[in-house]
């Protein structure tokens, strides 16, 4: 029972991740029915920008350990939502009339571009952030040990997550981006500026990602310039276990998906875990053709 | 399209067929290799070309199908030592009736779902390979020592003599490419271009789209089993690094690319998708950052693919034959007239 | 004889009942016309008999078949043709591959005799190219053949719908709103070809708001509110009946 | 306009057919430049192309200058096999590399059809050698021999239940089934196994299972990125089983990503690195190495790239010939004890290194690899 509890929160902690993830992914998708192969690499951009500031800047010297990360944080968010922007002006605006598939091919080069331009920067190897930044001790809860930084990882993915949600659902910014989410043309004649709210979401989306990756760098420690393909992949899995294009979709398709694997590793195989994790994806989607949370839309004939 | 573009096009489809028939002549063993290498995945292409651009299901694990292809003919050559060139049709079989049993479940499922449930099957096959599944496919080793094809006794080796290799496996495309040509041209190929524009008004027009959709999951699973086979027996040696999901990823970017639905796009999607990279070799590290850049570029250069498809003609208001030319010319060989 | 009889047709979408308890035969050989206020569940009606939509209860006969639960593509088989209230064309593709479609449920070759091109896919392709467009010529668009189905005006984007229809050998065509976006012109020549179509032998059931078009056409007529049929007569009948007047004015349509 | 200059040069390059001088010797270099290993292989050249310099400068081989002709096998088999026809087709007089046995595997039979020498220097799988090929040698060593020292060390230091974990590579599959036949032949069993995806962050559910498995140690035979993360996390939650790692864990950044304190007390097999080598040859390489770029070598891997190198240029030398067969009966029965940057290195008849090429290094408080034996 207690490897039970252990393997959960296991999960938890990388599922938080994925959700993270899973939430650029989302909300581009949301906007413009564009799946964004290269939003795996706009979260590695993340923990390499990460590391190349705290390195630079000496932030948790001068200001402290928290309030030094968090500038950190909003630093690494900014840069990455820029990136995330130029990346849809270069790569993905001037294919919005065409077949969607030619944006995902574009999304593929993308990807190859910017892993490939991580590795030439920062070399092939994996680069390590400094460590003893982050508190190391375990909790001890019911008997259970947790490190304090998985709950400070999940609590943060919540936080940021909760906020989007409340952002996109009470705020009028975000009630232009669920309009536009439903009908671009309609939006448009309702006096709301669509391209305004295309370069928002390319910058929620990717500074969300670039978080994702400064949390991995500063816990896991190590980074290297492939990551973000599997992560990315583990993301978009993520979303569309959720219902893609659905904010929460999101967040409970990425927990889910992270306790799914930490559980078929646990209790059935780690060689066969992405493979499990893959199986009961599609079990679910045979089950609820639109994912979790996703809307089932009848189309009207 | 223009009628001068028409009218060049038929010449111009006969003399990169001459230049293609005439590589060896000219090209060493590396060229042919890479030569080698665009034609296989131009026939994974064309294969992927019936399930993602003609009945336009967003497929992207192709590499599937590939690999229980290239397995089943490594498993039976190795163990028994049948001729790979028998198992031809046997891999394609396989990869067939293995595609009709996993597309089944899924088939109803639109867009992005069925796009990551493909990408799930593919990694499941390459998990499944890795763990030596059914204990004969060798694990993570793969299996080594796969025989050449050879025939009327002539071994064609892809490694000695990719001249010989070339002229077999570009048979294999001539053929392909007619026999596409005719299923594109036919009461299937339009039936699957139907559903792919409209499953609503398909199903009103008597098609029965779930079947549709399982057959050209089958018949380019089949395809790809085959050319499974061609790639083992090329290579000798097979393993589960060679169906990555990356390999699936190519072939999606190769009929893109190409033209979805298009023939001589998906040939030309090949051709640049394998040929690029090898082309940037000199350019060492920096290679694969100047083949992103590429790709992205083309894209937005050819938003519709390179070579869209073109609309047919039936021979009945302003036939003028071009499509029975487009076939005669990439076949080279056989130049079978086509004309309903 | 009734060609389609539809009995207690009942359904819903979420609570809502869009049809309800809904009864009426078909009579072969006849012009018939569905009309009603808007909403009143025509094109519900019409996605029934189709099986695009499934009946929550009650059953539908087609020449004594229970075709109920059938899918849509044997429904066609069985000899039920459509077009679409919102036009649904293969766009991009040519006017005479729209037409094929409709011929496909006559066809047989499948992929492999494609592929190998034996000699009867290539008499059956040719006959129905041939048929296709007899059928295009029927409806006046055979100088279009070689066009892309988008490319055509609304008008004729209808009627392109109804070739393809026509060229499922049907025995009973269903039309939704064929004169929707015609001009007066168009709409003429198209009572002038339903009556056509009717001559052929096929039966012809249409929804449709000219009622100009509706009185001159149709010889049998059903009215719907709210899922119900509160009228079913001749066209002088159906101008006289109360519950129809009462429907049209309390509605906001003015058509009448 | 630039661009299309770059496309006409690399076009040019693609193009060039097999140019025949006399006063070259043509190397050929097969490695990962690109992909998942590509820090392996730029190291590899890196190595190799320092070593050629040094060669030209004191005047080359046989009087000829000595070209490295680099092919990228991204780390695929089949970019390998086509990389392979690339160096062959470049009239190379034999080929270094490359990392990874299924990549070495699928170049393998295009350089034994066209009768080209091969010294690989990362392929490590026993079935390499077990085929008969008479012009494949490498510079590491197998499987085998690392599985016997590997189960033989955690033998000695009487642990009897012993987990073996793995990434599912070839390489790293193939050490754990060694480990595990030689450990069921002994007194100590296996009470698991199983494998981890490597790439990944977080490992703590494997570790969680490892933990409930109660192993004496830990034999961990994939890759120093995962090793290290595995050591880190492994502290975090307060296990304290040891583990030991296969040799392609010799990488300084195992400690940088595991930290000093979690790395402390780990142990790994290797070939011996340059810098615990007496012999002026691996000094004389590392100062070298240092002056050029400023670090020292990363992986040992490359390195046994740069002794394939060595061995081959030997070999031109003292046979006076770029003959396949020749250079190849030198290898095996000519070569005697030659200084590599690794050890002496010699061949046997299947192309292997003979020798006891395995070390114990334990990293100790201070994250430096101390050679153990």
């Amino acid at each position: 029972m207690e490897q039970f509890f252990t393997q959960l929160t296991n999960g938890l902690a990388v599922g938080g991740i994925y959700a993270l993830i899973a939430l650029g992914y989302t909300m581009v998708y949301g906007i413009l029915k564009l799946i964004n192969f290269a939003h795996g690499d706009l979260f590695t951009i993340g923990a390499y920008l990460g590391l190349t500031l705290l390195a630079s800047l000496a932030l948790t010297d001068t200001v402290g350990a928290v309030a030094g990360l968090l500038v950190l944080a909003v630093m690494v968010m900014g840069l990455v939502g820029v990136i995330g922007i130029l990346l849809d002006r270069a790569a993905y605006k001037p294919l919005r009339t065409s077949p969607r598939l030619s944006a995902v091919v574009s999304a593929l080069g993308a990807s190859i571009v910017f892993s490939n331009t991580i590795m030439l920067v920062y070399g092939p190897s994996p680069r390590v952030y400094p460590q003893g930044l982050l508190p190391t001790h375990v909790l001890d809860v019911f008997g259970l040990s947790i490190p304090v930084m998985r709950l400070v990882i999940l609590t943060t993915s919540l936080v940021l997550m909760v906020g989007l949600y409340i952002f996109i659902q009470k705020t009028r910014t975000g009630t232009a981006i669920r309009a536009a989410a439903i009908d671009q043309d309609a939006a448009r004649l309702m006096g709301i500026n669509v391209d305004r709210v295309i370069m928002l979401v390319f910058f929620i989306g990717p500074a969300l990602g670039g978080a994702a990756g400064l949390m991995v760098g500063l816990h896991y420690g190590q980074i290297n310039f492939t990551m973000g393909w599997l992560y990315g992949l583990k993301a978009f899995t993520a979303a569309i276990l959720g219902g893609i294009g659905n904010i929460p979709g999101a967040m409970v398709g990425g927990l889910l998906l992270g306790v799914i694997e930490s559980m078929g590793a646990a209790y059935i195989s780690n060689a066969w875990k992405d493979a499990i994790a893959f199986f009961v994806l599609i079990l679910i989607l045979i089950v609820r053709p639109t994912g979790l949370l996703g809307e089932r839309v009848a189309e009207k004939i | 399209m223009t009628v001068a573009a028409r009218k060049i096009k038929k010449p111009l489809y006969a003399v990169i067929a001459a230049c293609w028939l005439a590589a060896p002549f000219f090209l060493g063993n590396y060229q042919l290799d890479v030569l080698n290498n665009i034609a296989i995945y131009a026939l994974l292409g064309l294969s992927l070309n019936i399930i993602l651009g003609y009945a336009g299901m967003f497929h992207m694990g192709h590499g599937a199908f590939f690999a229980v292809g290239a397995y089943t003919t490594a498993v039976i050559n190795t163990t028994w030592g049948v001729p790979v060139l028998w198992l031809l049709p046997l891999s394609g079989v396989a990869a067939g009736l293995f595609a009709l049993v996993v597309a089944k479940p899924i088939i109803h499922l639109r867009g992005d779902y069925l796009l990551i449930v493909t990408i799930g099957m593919v990694e499941i096959v390459r998990i499944a390979l890795v763990n030596n599944v059914f204990g004969i496919t060798g694990g993570s080793n793969g299996i080594f020592g796969i025989d050449a094809p050879s025939l009327f006794g002539r071994t064609i080796s892809g490694i000695v003599a990719p001249g010989d290799y070339f002229y077999l496996v570009t048979a294999f495309l001539a053929f392909t490419i007619t026999v596409f040509y005719l299923l594109e041209h036919s009461r299937f190929g339009r039936a699957l271009q139907f559903l792919n524009q409209d499953p609503v008004a398909a199903e009103g027009s008597g098609i029965d789209t779930a079947r549709y959709r399982l057959a050209a999951f089958g018949i380019g699973a089949f395809w790809a089993g085959m050319v499974g086979n061609l790639y083992a027996s090329k290579i000798t040696f097979i393993s589960p690094e060679s169906f990555s999901f990356w390999e699936s990823v190519v072939m999606f970017m190769i009929v893109i690319l190409g033209g979805a639905g298009s023939i001589p796009g998906v040939l030309l999607g090949a051709f640049l998708i394998i040929g690029l990279p090898e082309l940037f070799q000199g350019l060492q590290q920096y290679r694969l950052l100047l083949f992103g850049i590429v790709l992205v570029a083309m894209m937005i250069f050819r938003p519709q693919g390179i070579l869209p498809p073109a609309p047919r003609s039936y021979g009945v208001a302003e036939d003028d034959g071009e499509n029975g030319g487009q076939n005669s010319a990439q076949d080279g060989a056989s130049g079978g007239e086509v004309r309903p | 004889m009734s060609l389609l009889r539809i009995e207690n047709a009942i359904r819903y979408f979420g609570g809502l009942m869009a049809v309800g308890d809904v009864s009426f035969t078909v009579p072969e050989g006849s012009v018939f016309g569905l009309i009603g206020p808007n909403g009143a569940g025509k094109t519900t009606v019409f996605n029934l008999i189709t099986g695009n939509y499934r009946l929550d209860s009650g059953k539908i006969f087609f020449r004594n078949e229970d075709i109920s639960r059938m899918a849509t593509h044997r429904v066609v088989e069985r000899g039920i043709a459509r077009t679409f209230q919102n036009i649904r064309l293969f766009s991009g593709m040519t006017v005479l591959e729209n037409v094929l479609a409709g011929r496909h449920c006559r066809m047989k070759a499948g992929p492999v005799a494609a592929m190998l091109r034996l000699p009867s896919q290539r008499i059956e392709e040719r006959r129905a190219v041939a048929r296709a467009m007899a059928e295009l010529l029927f409806v006046g668009l055979a100088g279009h053949a070689g066009n892309l189905a988008k490319n055509l005006s609304y008008g004729n984007q209808r009627l392109l719908e109804i070739a393809r229809a026509l060229a499922a050998d049907p025995r009973l065509i269903i039309l939704d709103e064929p004169a929707g976006g015609m001009n007066d012109y168009e709409t003429t020549a198209l009572v002038e070809l339903i009556s056509k179509i009717r001559d052929r032998g096929i039966t012809v059931m249409l929804i449709e708001h000219d009622m100009s078009l509706v009185m001159r056409a149709c010889e049998r007529i059903v009215v719907l509110e709210h899922g119900k049929k509160i009228a079913a007569g001749n066209p002088g009948e159906i101008q006289s009946d109360p519950a129809v007047i009462e429907a049209y004015l309390g509605g906001d349509d003015d058509e009448f | 306009m630039k661009k299309i200059l770059l496309l006409l040069v690399a076009a040019s390059l693609f193009w060039a057919g097999p140019v025949f001088s006399s006063d070259t010797i043509r190397i050929g270099l097969m490695c990962p430049l690109t992909g998942s290993w590509a820090s392996e292989g730029q190291d590899m050249r890196r190595i190799v192309e320092l070593l050629a310099d040094e060669i030209n400068e004191q005047g080359g081989i046989l009087g000829k200058t000595v070209e490295v002709v680099v092919a990228d096998d991204g780390g695929d088999p089949r970019t390998a096999a086509t990389a392979a026809q690339r160096l062959v087709q470049r009239d190379v007089v034999g080929v270094i590399g490359t990392y990874g046995s299924s990549i070495t595997e699928a170049s393998q039979n295009i350089y034994a059809a066209t009768g080209t020498l091969q010294i690989a220097n990362g392929s490590t799988s026993v079935r390499l050698s077990e085929k008969g090929l008479p012009y494949f040698f490498r510079t590491c060593p197998r499987d085998d021999e690392q599985g016997r020292v590997a189960v033989e060390t955690m033998l000695a230091d009487g642990h009897d239940k012993i987990a073996i974990l793995h990434d599912s590579t070839t390489y790293a599959r193939g050490l754990a089934d060694e480990a595990r036949a030689l450990i069921d032949a002994s007194a100590a069993e296996v009470v698991f196994f199983d494998a981890l995806t490597p790439g990944e962050q977080d490992y703590t559910t494997i570790l969680t299972q490892i933990r409930g498995n109660n192993p004496d140690v830990v034999f961990f035979t994939g890759y120093y990125p995962e090793a290290g993360m595995l050591l880190r996390q492994k502290l975090e939650m307060g296990l304290d089983t040891p583990f030991i790692g296969g040799d392609a864990n010799n990488n300084p950044d195992l400690v940088k990503i595991a930290g000093a304190r979690a790395g402390a007390g780990f142990r790994f097999l290797s070939p011996p690195v340059p810098g615990d080598l007496p012999s002026p040859e691996a000094k004389a390489f590392l100062d070298a190495y240092n002056e050029a770029y400023g670090q020292a070598p990363g992986s040992i891997w490359a390195v046994l790239a740069g002794d394939g190198f060595r061995v081959l240029a030997k070999a031109i030398e003292e046979t006076g010939s770029t003959d396949t067969d020749t250079i190849a009966d030198y290898l095996k029965n000519g070569l005697s004890e030659f200084p590599g940057l690794t050890g002496t290195i010699d061949f046997d008849d299947k192309g292997d290194r003979i020798g006891d090429v395995y070390r114990v290094y334990e990293v100790d408080d201070e994250g430096r690899f101390v050679l153990q034996m």
